[in-house]
């Protein structure tokens, strides 16, 4: 379902895809349930003249089993829910799988640095490849990421990966993330950072293994041109103002584009 | 005594007299906010946050003889507890200006301590650890000195002969700042591992 | 007690005392309904504040960089501030006073039928030191550097350290005025408990209490026992800003995660603080309007019990992605996840209630009816939230805010009107128009989960929080959320227009609605058995309890009520 | 409002104090960290207790008032557990101080 309105592109975008779907059908069974009883209730018992309403103290077993069996039942789908959900969270916060590649992201009003570890796989030598607001992955491998902040709290939100994670000053936060699709992904600070908390914005690039040795090259050689300019760059008048949202945005467009 | 107020004041459906019930529940609220704030420094402390040694530099003869100071205002403003409930007005009255006078004697030291201290430079920014020792201290100072204001007009009205129960309520509550006290002394003052 | 206020009420409650001045009836007053209704009323005033921040955000969301009309240019620094008191507002300054102190401070005395709060005086006092709170607030919109947009959470460094923020006043005033109303509602809530505790009318057993009382207690209680480490946690963020010391600043040692714990430890149960009087609320109006007892009273009782314990368990749920241990997410998911249980019971009951019912859709069964479909929405989407792997992708996404505009909501809002079109006769003495009331409930509730409905569909597309400007993010740029995003944006005008209606209603119903009679909607609790409006010291005399609150169509009775202050016959 | 209970002797309870509040300043004077810990913070207990029952009258109050502040102590356990693991973890080694760092200021709008 949140693959209709984003790619998924990381190696546990789909376990997170998959628990959505399993708790959408679980709670969506009790809304509908739960919803369809109380309509159903508001109008079978709607005032009626000479009718006097029911005597129930709701104290018997005969009576509380209506409301204490789904109880249960709610609880058993409660337990399926903390399960699945703790398999998937211990695969993607809580361990670290080995890792193929490092990059160091740092976040700052109200920018994101990010530090390349370079061939060698490691950081703080002298093969470093730094970038602000660009990133850029090499697909299909294991990344560690080291979070840092220079001031305040940010976060590091990469919907496509599916990722989220508060950067906090004074601690350095380690995660991982495999990149599995090509392609600029959006990145976004999704903590509130102060006064320019609404650009806090970088480009996420995933290359394919030629593609992203030729752009660390160009990175060195100073011959390289922002990925996340040109995306700015041709976007920056979609609809920012109102001329150009269309006018006649009819009420039936504006429902479908809901669903 | 004399009834005023609702009568909602006068009922006791718990058999606890409301007055009393109250002043338990804003106890409890106070060892929350207390109690969040040495939760904190235990954590820090615990941590090891740099700083923290510091702790040998508060004088334990100033903490020891505060202590002493506030644990005998709690044995002069339980004693006008029990004066008032044989009906001596005097007396209690008299207790209760005792117990004033270890609170002036308790901000006194405090002060003398805190001068000392900002003196040597151990100002309030200084670490973490003067951090919570001035905020720790000066929200106990606080609670000393309303706790003294609100003596001081409960000693005027029972000297009047109204209100007696008020006593035995001030009472509970500086035994609280009291408590308090007997908790920080250990933290701030002799605990310095 | 002073001599005044002795002479004043210390004479038999048979006299009442007309001859109170306006100064000492309206503006100094000890009675508790009159405190009751200043509550209300700067509640209300405080709404329109609220909302007016959230048309003009919302404005600038669906048109962005336009001029904003009846607002100006919204830009991101102001943007910030503006949600950040939005939501400081709504709940700090609506919710609270409204449903807890306002409706708390109405209903407690006359439901458990006595002639005031305890302390009437300290009642008082809460709400002026509340008046000062909201003033405060209100200034530090226009301290220079403007209003604090560091969001409702306030986390440090950014609300600490006034270079981070660049509101360095905004940002004092706004944790002074919070730390202010909390000790507002400290006392009230003191005096809350001790009333209930003590006051009762004799025969009022445990049991025989209202919900609607039980359940502010309990929320009361709460508030109590969680907001203490965050004053003291608002101690120290005041100091961090105005004195430079590190509480939450790394570089001095401190930390900034323990504010968010600090926070949250208070922010959770507040929830519930909010959510609970409404409940209470709600359950009263159901059983009146569907002429039925409220199926298992000690089961809601008791589920009421078991959510309050749950919620001093769960707090780091807000927290899963802050960079706390790993480890501790998968315990405070287990809480969280289980605190559904006793929610599900509750509202598994509350339906059940309606069984077998003879449903009158008056305006408040509408508003209580519906506050349960909303509430519905907004509880089974809770547990994406709590599922600490499906909040990965929801954290502080636009999913997060249609989670919680369909709890505070219902709860905020809808339980407020709910509230007072039930109570109004009884507060006012007067009926409200039916009809009006009822266009102003769909001009409310369709509008509303067209606001809300919505932004489920942006937090699954990642949209995130607190962007003045999604211009900036290209994925989120495009068309077809843009339409979206003014979809909800003129559902809230709709909804704004719509409440003009209820102003009308509820101003002209006060002065020339059609007398309302003691107890108009056939009520059993004991705030039906006194004049509406009741008069100062509310019971000619104090009434005795017979039995509980909630004994409709008792078979073999004529009527289908029974007050609970009357007598059986078989004596 | 007089309620019907024996005043202990108070001055005895007194004395009890004096005598723990001397022992707690001894203790730490052995330098044995252990022993610190246990003469302060145990003694702390004590005391408080002693305050508490007598002082307070708690040991005459109603079972509702002992319920009502242990109940607040459990709680702030919790808050202390909860929290523990968060704040034992952290770093403080990775914070550069923004701004005294001329390079992240010029980033501002």
């Amino acid at each position: 379902m949140i693959e209709y309105f984003v790619q998924s592109a990381s190696s546990y975008a789909g376990d997170i895809d998959n628990l959505f779907l399993l708790i959408t059908l679980i709670i969506g069974f009790w809304f509908i349930l739960t919803f369809g009883i109380l309509v159903y209730l508001i109008i079978r018992f709607r005032r009626k003249d000479g009718v006097k309403a029911k005597y129930i103290a709701g104290e018997k077993h005969s009576e509380t089993k209506w409301t204490h069996y789904p109880h249960y039942a709610v609880i058993a789908m409660d337990v399926v829910i903390i399960a699945v959900n703790i398999l998937v969270w211990v695969n993607i916060k809580q361990t670290l799988p080995p890792r193929d590649n490092l990059v160091r992201v740092i976040g700052q009003q109200w920018s994101w640095s990010f530090i390349h570890a370079g061939p060698d796989g490691e950081l703080d030598t002298k093969d470093d490849v730094s970038t602000t607001n660009d990133l850029h992955l090499k697909l299909g491998e294991t990344y560690h990421f080291e979070l840092q902040s220079r001031d305040v709290l940010h976060n590091f939100a990469v919907p496509a990966f599916r990722l989220r994670q508060d950067a906090v000053p004074g601690r350095t936060i380690s995660g991982w993330f495999k990149p599995t699709k090509t392609g600029t992904f959006d990145l976004q600070c999704a903590e509130m950072c102060g006064y320019g908390h609404g650009i806090m914005g970088a480009a996420v690039t995933v290359h394919s293994a030629e593609s992203y040795d030729t752009t660390m090259a160009q990175i060195q050689n100073g011959t390289y041109e922002s990925h996340y300019q040109k995306r700015m760059g041709t976007k920056t008048d979609l609809p920012s103002n109102t001329s150009q949202v269309d006018d006649e945005v009819s009420f039936a467009v504006l429902l479908a584009s809901i669903f | 005594m004399s009834m005023h107020g609702p009568i909602a004041t006068h009922r006791s459906a718990t058999g606890v007299p409301t007055g009393r019930l109250a002043v338990w529940w804003l106890l409890a609220s106070e060892i929350f906010i207390f109690g969040g704030l040495v939760t904190c420094f235990v954590l820090f402390k615990l941590n090891g946050t740099p700083g923290f040694e510091d702790a040998s530099l508060t004088s334990v003869a100033a903490g020891a003889i505060n202590t002493f100071v506030l644990l005998t205002s709690s044995l002069s403003i339980v004693l006008a507890h029990a004066a008032i409930e044989k009906g001596d007005r005097v007396k209690s009255f008299r207790y209760i200006w005792y117990t004033i006078g270890g609170g002036v004697i308790f901000l006194g030291i405090k002060t003398y301590e805190y001068t000392g201290k900002i003196i040597h430079g151990h100002v309030i920014t200084e670490n973490l650890f003067w951090s919570f020792y001035y905020t720790m201290t000066g929200l106990h100072a606080l609670h000393v000195i309303g706790g003294m204001v609100i003596m001081a007009l409960i000693s005027f009205d029972i000297r009047k002969g109204h209100n007696y129960q008020r006593v035995e309520l001030i009472g509970i509550y500086w035994h609280f700042v009291d408590l308090v006290w007997i908790f920080l002394f250990p933290l701030l003052y002799i605990a310095n591992f | 007690m002073s001599q005044a206020a002795a002479a004043v009420q210390s004479d038999t409650h048979a006299e009442h005392h007309e001859e109170l001045s306006f100064l000492h009836k309206y503006i100094l007053p000890v009675d508790h309904k009159i405190i009751a209704m200043q509550y209300i009323f700067t509640g209300m005033i405080m709404a329109i504040i609220g909302g007016y921040f959230a048309y003009a955000f919302r404005m600038q969301l669906a048109f962005p960089g336009e001029l904003v009309p009846l607002y100006g240019l919204v830009g991101p620094g102001e943007y910030n501030m503006l949600v950040t008191n939005h939501g400081t507002i709504m709940i700090f300054w609506v919710a609270m006073p409204v449903l807890i102190a306002g409706f708390g401070n109405y209903l407690i005395p006359l439901m458990i039928g006595c002639d005031d709060m305890v302390f009437p005086r300290l009642n008082r006092l809460s709400y002026q030191i509340f008046l000062v709170s909201a003033l405060v607030l209100i200034a530090s919109f226009f301290v220079r550097g403007g209003g604090f947009g560091g969001a409702w959470t306030a986390y440090p460094p950014l609300s600490s350290v006034a270079e981070y923020s660049l509101t360095d006043w905004g940002a004092s005033l706004w944790v002074l005025a919070v730390a202010l109303e909390f000790v507002s509602f400290l006392l009230g809530g003191i005096n809350f408990i001790t009333t209930t505790m003590n006051a009762r009318a004799p025969g009022m057993k445990m049991m025989d209490i209202p919900i609607a009382v039980w359940f502010i207690v309990i929320a009361v209680i709460l508030f109590m026992a969680s907001v203490g480490p965050l004053i003291a946690g608002a101690v120290m963020l005041f100091m961090d800003q105005r004195l430079g010391t590190s509480f939450f600043l790394p570089s001095g040692g401190g930390d900034p995660l323990l504010w968010q714990h600090l926070f949250w430890f208070f922010g959770h149960p507040e929830v519930y603080v909010v959510l609970l009087p409404t409940m209470g609320i709600v359950a009263d109006i159901i059983t009146v309007f569907s002429r039925k007892k409220l199926f298992g009273y000690r089961t809601v009782l008791y589920t009421a019990f078991a959510t309050g314990g749950l919620s001093f368990v769960v707090w780091a749920h807000h927290q899963f992605i802050a960079g706390i241990d790993p480890r501790m997410a998968n315990v405070f998911v287990v809480t969280t996840v289980l605190i559904s249980i006793p929610l599900a019971e509750m509202m598994f009951s509350y339906i059940a209630t309606l069984y077998g019912g003879s449903i009158e859709l008056k305006t408040p069964m509408l508003w209580a009816l519906s506050f349960l479909a909303a509430f519905l929405i907004g509880g089974v989407t809770g547990i994406y939230l709590g599922a600490s792997a499906v909040d990965v992708y929801f954290h502080d996404s636009y999913f997060v805010i249609a989670h919680f505009h369909y709890t505070f909501f219902p709860i905020t809002i809808i339980g407020m009107f709910a509230a007072l079109t039930f109570w109004f006769p009884k507060m006012f003495g007067r009926m409200m128009n039916e009809t009006l009331g009822k266009i102003h409930f769909w001009g409310t509730f369709i509008p509303f989960n067209c606001i809300f409905l919505p932004l489920f569909f942006l937090g699954l597309a990642g949209q995130h929080r607190r962007i003045y400007n999604y211009n900036h993010f290209p994925d989120l740029a495009t068309q077809e959320l843009q339409n979206i995003r003014i979809f909800a944006t003129v559902s809230l005008v709709v909804m704004l227009i719509f409440q003009l209606v209820f102003i009308y209603n509820f101003f002209v119903s006060m002065f020339k609605g059609e007398k309302a009679p003691n107890n108009p909607w056939n009520a059993n609790t004991l705030e039906w058995s006194v004049p509406s409006p009741p008069p100062h010291g509310n019971f000619k005399t104090l009434p005795t309890v017979y039995r509980g609150a909630y004994e409709y169509s008792v078979p073999g009775r004529e009527l289908d009520y029974w007050p609970q202050n009357e007598p059986s016959e078989e004596n | 409002m007089s309620d019907a209970y024996a005043h202990p002797n108070y001055v005895k309870i007194w004395y009890w104090l004096l005598g723990l509040l001397a022992l707690s300043v001894v203790g730490p004077m052995l330098e044995i960290p252990t022993l610190t810990i246990i003469t302060a913070f145990g003694i702390a207990i004590v005391k408080s207790y002693l305050v508490a029952a007598y002082f307070m009258h708690l040991k005459f109050e109603k079972k509702l008032i002992w319920f009502l502040l242990i109940l607040s102590i459990c709680l702030l356990g919790v808050f202390f557990f909860g929290t523990a693991p968060d704040l034992m973890m952290t770093d403080g080694d990775q914070w550069i101080d923004c701004i005294a760092d001329k390079s992240c200021v010029e980033q501002r709008l």
